[in-house]
């Protein structure tokens, strides 16, 4: 079980790698599109059976057609920066200045993880607080064998309603960027 | 030692996978790339979620047998429902860059962002929807 | 029926937004101008709701409200408190006056056909922000801090011009990154807790403020709403947004956004961090107070060397945001107050300057300073309201700006923050250099042949109305300060009295 | 593709089952994985699916834009609905509870049901109007 998690976890970290270093974009995309999918596999693994049914369906599917979508319109690779590079020829300024960026928030956040509850531990205060109430609730309450679909709908079903709103933004947002009524408008 | 770690690696890995993603969207100068940066920075998030959530030899939590489910340990839904939110904003929020990227493209003739810039620079113009 | 209204206010204030973001794509398909109506009483019910919260809450103490009916922390819960049902009205109210100004702007800058999903949009994006201020459980804030997001990027893209698109798209990156950054702050305070509900947060966050998990969630809460508000080394999406979005928007945005970042800094600083914890050595208040003179200085500076109006009031929001800031953050009083004080008269002055530069750009399609030579003359109105607003941002006695500055001075003062007064004293000197420079452009010098073409058109009344009456406010709130300064006072009392480590 | 024989037919065979799918899976939601969201997107996709190899004009007849305009709000406003309905029957907003059935369980699995519906509606029409709008032009 663990060899399996690890293997994924790992396949995970190749995966965004060549996803962010690929300058074709459509390899990119594709690559991304692998990602929630094998991303979707690990929440099984863990359980989190809804979740990894939607990023499958959202992840791998919807958002990997948007871009190929958008790759219809613009260009297919990426252009090779022009900005001088140091360090054995490795990285440019920016992306000096991004690693910097990115090694402090990573560490940050790894020394954050030290004294945290370990992973899996049923009584660390996220498991062990308010989730078995739920689990024990949602049936006599709502009658629905789905905690997840219980807690989502019911107990914080106003949160599901500002995530249809979210969605319903984003559309009204596109009709409102995109949308031509004139002709040759740009 | 290997305790600890074995405790904590999916939490570790979840944070490297931001950071592929986070990197991404600072150093990449074409715009799709970093829409893609996004999507794994925020895809990794929802992993480290997910992780929380997990209960050694518990299982998914949907109640087959309502009569007799004290004994079964069930994992911990709540992350579930949040991630599930969190995706549906995360598509949102890369529909909506897609739709400004296309917009970009037709009124620059280019998707990165440095391009841009100089372009702008040169040939400042008003009005030009 | 009225009971139906009271009693269900805070999630009504809420919903109707909700309701006329729906409505309104569906009506502008039978006629363009419902649309338009649908969110001028969309916004005009939000605000009567708004102001009724205010008076019950200040007068019959918090209010609260399960949604779904299940009581926390199991389900969501909405609590109005004096703080932010203050800052509730006065975002319903600038969204009102902006819908009203934009019944002359938006017909000028918006093609006719995209107008009912501009409005649709338009209530979204305040929507959203009523949503955040109103809510007590930290992930329904994400959400819906997500929601006015989304819809803020829509707006700016709508400008006149094609780098509007690249100003929205740094907007898009860097809020998705803060808004990321504060779902990370979530899920680590979440692992420490296992709960979302703010009060229930508070009281089960005791005692684990020395943790590593916790000091790092609350980096990362911090650093992405900082993002969110612009302050100073993480503002550079700020100036584009403002200055490359439609009028109305820069107004309505100037008003409300970043002032909904900071209040959720101010809450959750003050009712589960604690700002004046001393944890593993950190003093949250003073690294604030010092982030925030850095902003107000640094705002004020680059706002001088400015050749565009809008970037200039962009720059300066920079600054301003700092004020409001530095006075929540030392823990007096009266500090709170004045900085309580300043997002209202902020909201007010800014949102005005927007409107007036608005003005400029309906007339002379364009916003640089050099080219408003002489408008003194030609829109001699539009130019004296903009002159009575300069005053009041430097922070002439008699104006709204006066009453914050004072009473966050007072504060400082009681406090012992004495480094907090020269800032304050200097800003406002930069303040009258770069709005003096504006002021001297208007007034004293003559107009040039080029632009004198583009002027037979007449300024709305929609428009020149609604300037005139946040401007006649700003004067009104001036001399007659204790209405609104009762009800900071009264909420910085229940604020810091109620400090969960005391 | 719009000639590739093969594509066509088999397209044409899969869009009934990944449509009866998207139903199947919006109404165990309750027993199993699944609910309005990953129903109204698995739906959209049966649209989208006729959109790349029938053609966009095809896709676009089957579904007007200005059906799909109205779906967008309709689903949204099944669900603010429900929310406020709760009131008028004397509950708090969303509180299916007291909508007007046997007991305050029944009220919630039938209100449940109903939003999962509405969250459908909008996923789909809203999945839809994104690809159309991103894609571009319908003649192409």
């Amino acid at each position: 079980m663990i060899a399996v998690d690890f293997l994924l976890l790992l396949l995970l970290v190749i995966i965004a790698v060549a996803a962010i270093s690929a300058k074709d974009i459509l390899t990119s995309i594709m690559l991304l599109g692998s990602y929630s999918l094998v991303i979707a596999m690990e929440w099984v693994l863990l359980n989190a059976v809804d979740v990894a049914f939607t990023e499958a369906a959202v992840g791998a599917g919807i958002s990997t057609i948007l871009m190929i979508a958008v790759l219809t319109r613009v260009p297919r690779f990426e252009k090779e920066p022009k900005e001088q590079k140091h360090f054995f020829n490795l990285f440019n300024r920016s992306e000096l200045l991004a690693l910097a960026t990115v090694v402090i928030t990573g560490v940050l956040l790894i020394s954050g993880t030290w004294d945290m509850p370990a992973f899996g531990d049923p009584n660390s205060p996220a498991n062990s607080y308010l989730s078995p109430e739920y689990i024990e609730r949602s049936y006599p309450q709502t009658g629905s064998h789905n905690i997840v679909t219980a807690v989502l709908a019911s107990y914080r079903g106003y949160d599901t309603l500002g995530e249809t709103t979210v969605v319903f933004t984003a559309a009204i947002c596109l009709i409102l960027l995109i949308r031509s009524y004139k002709k040759n408008e740009r | 030692m290997i305790e600890f770690i074995a405790d904590k690696y999916n939490f570790w890995i979840a944070i490297v996978l931001m950071m592929i993603g986070f990197y991404a969207i600072i150093a990449k100068h074409n715009l799709v790339k970093k829409v893609i940066g996004l999507n794994i920075f925020q895809t990794s998030v929802f992993l480290f979620y997910i992780s929380i959530s997990k209960i050694n030899g518990g299982t998914a939590p949907i109640i087959w047998h309502p009569e007799g489910h004290a004994e079964v340990v069930y994992d911990n839904p709540l992350p579930h429902v949040l991630i599930l939110t969190a995706i549906v904003v995360s598509v949102s929020v890369t529909a909506v860059a897609l739709g400004i990227i296309v917009k970009l493209y037709k009124n620059y003739g280019s998707i990165e962002d440095d391009e841009i810039k100089m372009r702008e620079l040169k040939e400042p113009e008003l009005d030009s929807k | 029926m009225i009971d139906f209204f009271t009693a269900h206010a805070p999630v009504l204030a809420i919903v109707v937004f909700i309701f006329g973001a729906l409505l309104a794509p569906v009506l502008g398909r039978i006629n363009n101008s419902l649309s338009y109506y649908c969110a001028l009483i969309t916004t005009a019910l939000s605000f009567m709701l708004s102001v009724y919260l205010l008076v019950s809450v200040y007068n019959n103490g918090p209010l609260e409200y399960f949604l779904g009916g299940w009581k926390p922390p199991y389900g969501i819960e909405y609590r109005v408190d004096i703080l932010n049902s203050f800052i509730l009205s006065v975002v319903s109210f600038v969204s009102f006056l902006s819908i009203i100004y934009g019944y002359g702007s938006i017909k000028a800058e918006i093609y006719d056909k995209r107008r009912p999903a501009f409005y649709s949009v338009y209530l979204l994006f305040i929507g959203g922000m009523m949503g955040i201020l109103i809510t007590n459980d930290i992930f329904n804030m994400y959400v819906f801090l997500e929601i006015t997001s989304l819809a803020g990027y829509a707006l700016i893209a709508m400008g006149r011009t094609r780098y509007s698109y690249m100003a929205s798209f740094n907007y898009l990156i860097l809020g998705s990154i803060g808004a990321t950054f504060f779902l990370i702050g979530i899920g680590y305070l979440y692992m420490q807790t296992g709960t979302l509900n703010l009060t229930d947060l508070a009281q089960r966050l005791q005692g684990h403020f020395d943790t590593n998990v916790v000091l790092v969630a609350i980096a990362f809460i911090i650093v992405g709403l900082m993002l969110k508000m612009a302050v100073f080394p993480l503002h550079f999406w700020l100036p584009d947004a403002y200055t490359y979005s439609p009028s109305v928007i820069s107004a309505a945005m100037a008003g409300t956004s970043t002032k909904v970042a900071a209040y959720l800094l101010i809450r959750l600083m003050y009712t589960i961090f604690g700002i004046q914890a001393d944890f593993s050595g950190i003093n949250f208040s003073g690294i604030i107070i010092g982030i925030s003179s850095i902003t107000i200085l640094a705002g004020s500076i680059i706002a001088i060397s400015q050749t565009d109006l809008k970037r200039m009031l962009a720059f300066s929001s920079i600054g301003q945001i700092g004020y409001i800031l530095i006075g929540t953050a030392m823990v007096n009083k009266y500090a709170f107050a004045g900085g309580l004080l300043h997002i209202l008269n902020h909201a007010m002055m800014k949102t005005a300057l927007f409107m007036v530069a608005g003005g400029f750009f309906y007339k002379l399609t364009s916003t640089k300073i050099s080219d408003l030579k002489g408008m003194g003359r030609q829109m001699p109105f539009t130019s004296t309201m903009f002159l009575i607003l300069s005053l009041s941002m430097v922070g002439i006695p008699l104006t709204v700006g006066f009453i914050s500055k004072w009473y966050i001075i007072l504060g400082a003062a009681q406090s012992g923050n004495w480094i907090v007064v020269p800032v304050i004293l200097l800003s406002s000197l930069l303040t009258a250099i770069y709005f003096g420079r504006v002021v001297n452009t208007l007034f004293f010098k003559e107009s040039e042949a080029s632009n004198t073409e583009t002027l037979p058109v007449k300024i709305p009344y929609s428009m020149i109305g609604s300037t005139a009456v946040l401007v006649f406010l700003c004067i009104f709130f001036g001399i007659f300060a204790y209405l609104p300064a009762e009800i900071s006072l009264k909420a910085a009392e229940n604020i810091i009295g109620a400090m969960p480590w005391k | 593709m719009k000639d590739d024989v093969i594509l066509r037919t088999i397209t044409k065979f899969m869009l009934p089952f990944i449509q009866i799918f998207a139903f199947y899976t919006l109404a165990h939601g309750e027993i199993s994985p699944g609910g309005g969201f990953q129903a109204g997107v698995i739906f959209s996709s049966s649209f989208i699916l006729i959109a790349l190899v029938f053609g966009k004009n095809n896709a676009r007849s089957k579904m007007p834009k200005s059906v799909n305009d109205i779906l967008l709000s309709t689903g949204d406003f099944i669900y603010a609905f429900t929310g406020l309905f709760c009131i008028f029957t004397g509950g708090l907003f969303l509180e299916y509870g007291e909508l007007p059935f046997h007991s305050a369980k029944e009220g919630n699995h039938i209100g449940m049901i109903i939003i999962e519906l509405g969250v459908a509606i909008t996923v789909a029409a809203v999945m839809m109007t994104i690809f159309f709008e991103i894609a571009g032009k319908e003649d192409d």
